[in-house]
């Protein structure tokens, strides 16, 4: 069912606000509240506005459920690899390798109350953009998947 | 490079699987026959994983660990006093006899599924969720922390409940996930409140540190209650038992395999948690004697609801029930005389023995008797006992696979479940004869129950609309001949099982303070 | 007990979810009795780790360095992620169950008899 | 019989549930010492200055993957129950 014209040229205004937001929050996720599900939520929320205002068989072509899929995975895969990086490294899985070590997000942090650097804390940033873009695939292809069995006629009962 | 795989084979475990499951839904594209080749692959890899880590914790003891430390067995940091700060795995001679119970019960599955679910469409969520569920079960039986355990009990009932729906078949196997997803989702709820009283009494989240601080208030008695009720539920015992004949009966045949597989994981949880977490701290006669009860009451009601059944499945879902209630009775029993050293040397050993020896036997032969019932389906295309007769002439090796397995879970010699079923006898009568009686008459009932089954559905003359039936599919024979395998090795030679395998559990979850020195040093 | 609030809101919440999924009808009221109950279990979680006087610990622009605990904070993270994966999966089955049946009631989603 | 075990069962946990606040107190816990741990080291340690990522990320980072591996379930899980059948698949049992 597709809303009126001004809904759904308002929700395509709000789209690419949540989209930045969501990546904000995503990206700071060592230094602020929030982190890459709030943030993949936050984005997710965006897509679901634009899927209300329009058609299941409108956003059907604007966000594909392929695409999703691929980025879902992509997500879990980058996850679990920043966390194998550890095992190449001689540590144990998990082990934070890129924290203090003064390479990519890797400046040290003194103890204490501090503006807050963005290059910092390792691997965690990472695993926040990792878990953001499984969560922002994820959410989105659910709602994609829900509408699309609702939409569905079926034959019987 | 050994070494690395030995040290680093917890962690293999569960990230196998995982990558596994991550990567099916893109190698499925390119072909079905990939698909299949890379699903047997990982479940290979898998498998030989939990072999390895297996034989090394019989050999040298508990292996340990630490995700995200310096080095995997760094469990206390220097500087944090002696409280383990991380997620720690804790494998020990118990959880790696679930683990092998999980990896050759998922391969033989696997084997057994590739043409069994052939016909169906959906194939790569299929695959995804089943090495998911592998993971789960993985996950649980290994780690030593709380949290860390809700969290894989979590994505094992998530992927049951996808897979118990699979079939659809017009909304009945939906009603039946639903009703398995309801209760499991409630029982893992219920089972965070208990964590989160642990953490709000002990701060800690580590099986070991919790168990070390245990005081066992009147807080701690009701978190027992509230985990005791909710693994009960999720294991299929009596009080709330009534998704296991749904759920069982709806899912594909080479999930319900599975399921018992992963039903007793969660029985797992509720050992861990009454022996680890609390041993001599809970008054072990009364907790004893609870559990004992729940097994007795899922024996009688499991056989006795078994009988009248129409769907094979169905009937051998409540037969899965009632075995659940041995493997209770006997850890129940060696629970109730924890603490008294002359009791449990007598017959407490003994009938934790038969009871975690029953699980991996239960493991195999239901897992068998199963993988037939699907077998028969997969070939006649109905469950009803009504509808079947004169199998015997076209399925023969079915029909020996189905013999095998009717008579271990009758406890017949010289099969594996006579075998746990006697050390339950024995040790039971020394405790309290009538308990013993009882299991007796249940496996008599249970014996009576499959001669029946058997009768309708292989013997009697060969039937008109059954003209054109074959012998199931090679691939489905080798996974169901696995499994026979393994039920016939273990019944002919059980001492070496129970010396090898189950004796060094029972002892790793009998001893407590073992469990703690081993993570938190020292003792 | 007044400074029990948290707890006794617990307690309270997590009786109205469990007694929502006992007496309603509905699959759609079910679920949302399991969401009240795992909103009670969160906020269990959450008020465990509240210290007297404790800010949230972030350290950037931090007044104080006298924080609450975080561990909690993060299990109530994964707890809700849980929950939303969980209540995807429940209204999925509600779809397919509404399609094939026609019908939502549970005392009509009685055909897995013996 | 069914709705008896129900009730039961509704019965324990809410008779278990109703001690909590009895007997747990709010605001004052009787250990912190894991979470102090955290505060004091956390930040030094992961570079975060946000503890409570650093802890779902780095001291607890396992159980992060666990719940991202529980949101992908789901997924697959819905998207099996929204997948086209095929038409042989459609039968009904008994």
């Amino acid at each position: 069912m597709r809303m009126s014209k001004l809904v759904r040229t308002g929700a395509d205004l709000l789209y690419p606000f949540a989209l930045i937001f969501g990546l904000y929050i995503i990206l700071h996720g060592h230094l602020t509240p929030g982190g890459g599900f709030q943030g993949g939520a936050v984005v997710a929320t965006g897509a679901a506005i634009v899927i209300v205002a329009w058609a299941y068989e409108d956003v059907a072509g604007m966000i594909r459920k392929a695409t999703m899929k691929v980025q879902e995975s992509a997500g879990l895969l980058l996850f679990i690899g920043a966390a194998a990086l550890a095992l190449g490294l001689g540590y144990a899985f998990f082990y934070n390798v890129l924290a203090n070590s003064g390479s990519l997000f890797g400046l040290p942090v003194p103890f204490g109350a501090n503006t807050g650097e963005l290059n910092t804390a390792g691997v965690i940033p990472i695993m926040n953009i990792a878990v953001g873009i499984e969560v922002w695939g994820g959410l989105t292809i659910i709602l994609l998947y829900l509408l699309s069995g609702l939409n569905k006629k079926e034959e019987g009962s | 490079m050994n070494g690395f795989l030995i040290e680093h084979a917890p962690a293999l475990l569960i990230m196998l699987p995982l990558i596994g499951a991550f990567a099916t839904p893109f190698i499925g594209r390119v072909s079905p026959r990939v698909r299949s080749a890379w699903v047997v692959l990982i479940m290979t890899l898998t498998t030989l994983t939990a072999l390895l880590l297996a034989s090394d914790v019989f050999l040298n003891g508990t292996q340990i660990y630490v995700f995200g430390a310096v080095t995997p067995d760094l469990t206390v940091p220097l500087d944090s006093g002696g409280i383990p700060i991380r997620i720690i795995f804790t494998v020990d001679a118990m959880s790696a006899l679930m683990q092998v119970i999980g990896a050759i019960t998922g391969f033989a599955v696997l084997l057994y599924s590739l043409s069994a679910d052939r016909i169906h469409s959906g194939l790569e969520s299929f695959y995804t969720l089943f090495l998911l569920m592998i993971a789960g079960i993985m996950g649980m039986v290994s780690t030593g922390d709380l949290f860390n355990f809700f969290v894989f009990l979590e994505i094992l009932s998530i992927s049951s409940a996808g897979l118990i729906a699979y079939r659809i078949d017009g909304g009945l196997a939906v009603e039946a996930a639903l009703k398995y997803f309801v209760l499991s989702t409630i029982g893992a709820m219920v089972i965070l409140i208990a964590i989160g009283i642990y953490y709000g009494e002990y701060n800690a989240l580590n099986i070991a540190m919790i168990a070390s601080r245990m005081q066992f208030t009147l807080l701690d008695k009701v978190a027992l209650v509230l985990i005791i009720a909710a693994l009960a539920m999720k294991c299929g015992s009596v009080p709330l038992h009534f998704w296991t004949p749904d759920a069982y009966s709806m899912a594909p045949s080479s999930i319900t395999a599975m399921l018992v597989v992963a039903s007793q994981a969660s029985l797992y949880g509720l050992f861990r948690v009454v022996f680890t977490l609390y041993n001599v701290t809970l008054n072990a006669l009364t907790v004893g004697w609870i559990i004992i009860i729940l097994g007795v009451l899922s024996m009688v009601v499991g056989v006795t609801m078994a009988i009248p059944q129409k769907n094979v499945k169905r009937l051998m879902a409540y037969h899965a029930i009632s075995q659940t209630g041995y493997m209770l009775l006997g850890v129940g029993v060696g629970l109730a005389v924890l603490g008294n050293q002359p009791l449990m040397d007598s017959f407490g050993y003994i009938a934790m023995e038969g009871g975690i020896f029953h699980i991996i036997n239960h493991a195999m032969y239901k897992g068998l008797l199963f993988l037939t019932a699907g077998a028969i389906f997969f070939r006649i295309g109905t469950y009803n006992l009504n509808k079947m007769g004169g199998l015997g002439h076209s399925m023969k090796y079915t029909m020996i696979f189905f013999i095998i397995g009717a008579l271990a879970i009758a406890g017949i010699p010289p099969f594996n479940g006579f075998a746990s079923k006697l050390m339950i006898y024995e040790s039971v009568f020394a405790f309290n004869p009538v308990l013993a009686v009882i299991a007796m008459v249940v496996s008599i009932l249970t014996l009576a129950s499959f001669v029946k089954v058997f009768h309708s559905i292989f013997m009697g003359p060969k039937l008109p609309e059954y003209e054109t039936v074959q012998e199931a599919p090679v691939p489905m024979l080798i996974g169901m001949g696995l499994l026979a395998v393994i039920v016939i090795l273990f019944g002919l030679f059980p001492q070496l099982v129970v010396d090898g395998l189950i004796a060094p559990a029972a002892h790793a979850l009998t001893d407590q303070s073992g469990y703690i020195a081993a993570v938190l040093g020292g003792a | 007990m007044f400074w029990n609030l948290p707890f006794i809101a617990v307690v309270t919440l997590s009786l109205i979810g469990l007694a929502t999924v006992v007496t309603k009808k509905n699959l759609i009221k079910i679920f949302l009795g399991i969401n009240i109950f795992e909103a009670a279990v969160n906020l269990f979680l959450i008020s465990l780790g509240y210290r007297e006087g404790g800010i949230a610990p972030i350290f950037t622009s931090a007044p104080s360095t006298d924080m609450v605990m975080a561990t909690p904070q993060a299990l109530t993270l994964t707890s809700i992620v849980i929950g939303v994966a969980t209540s995807a999966l429940l209204l999925s089955f509600a779809v397919i169950i509404w399609k094939k049946y026609g019908t939502i009631d549970t005392d009509q989603i009685r055909r897995l008899r013996e | 019989m069914k709705r008896g075990l129900v009730l039961l069962t509704f019965v324990i946990l809410a008779g278990g549930l109703l001690l909590i606040p009895a007997l747990l107190d709010f605001g004052v816990p009787a250990f912190s010492d894991m979470d102090d741990y955290f505060l004091k080291n956390g930040q030094e340690q992961t570079a975060a200055n946000n503890i409570v990522t650093a802890v779902v990320f780095d001291y607890r980072g396992f159980d992060t993957l666990g719940e991202s591996v529980v949101l992908f379930t789901a997924v697959v899980g819905v998207g099996l129950m929204f997948r086209r059948m095929l038409k042989e698949e459609e039968y009904e049992d008994e």
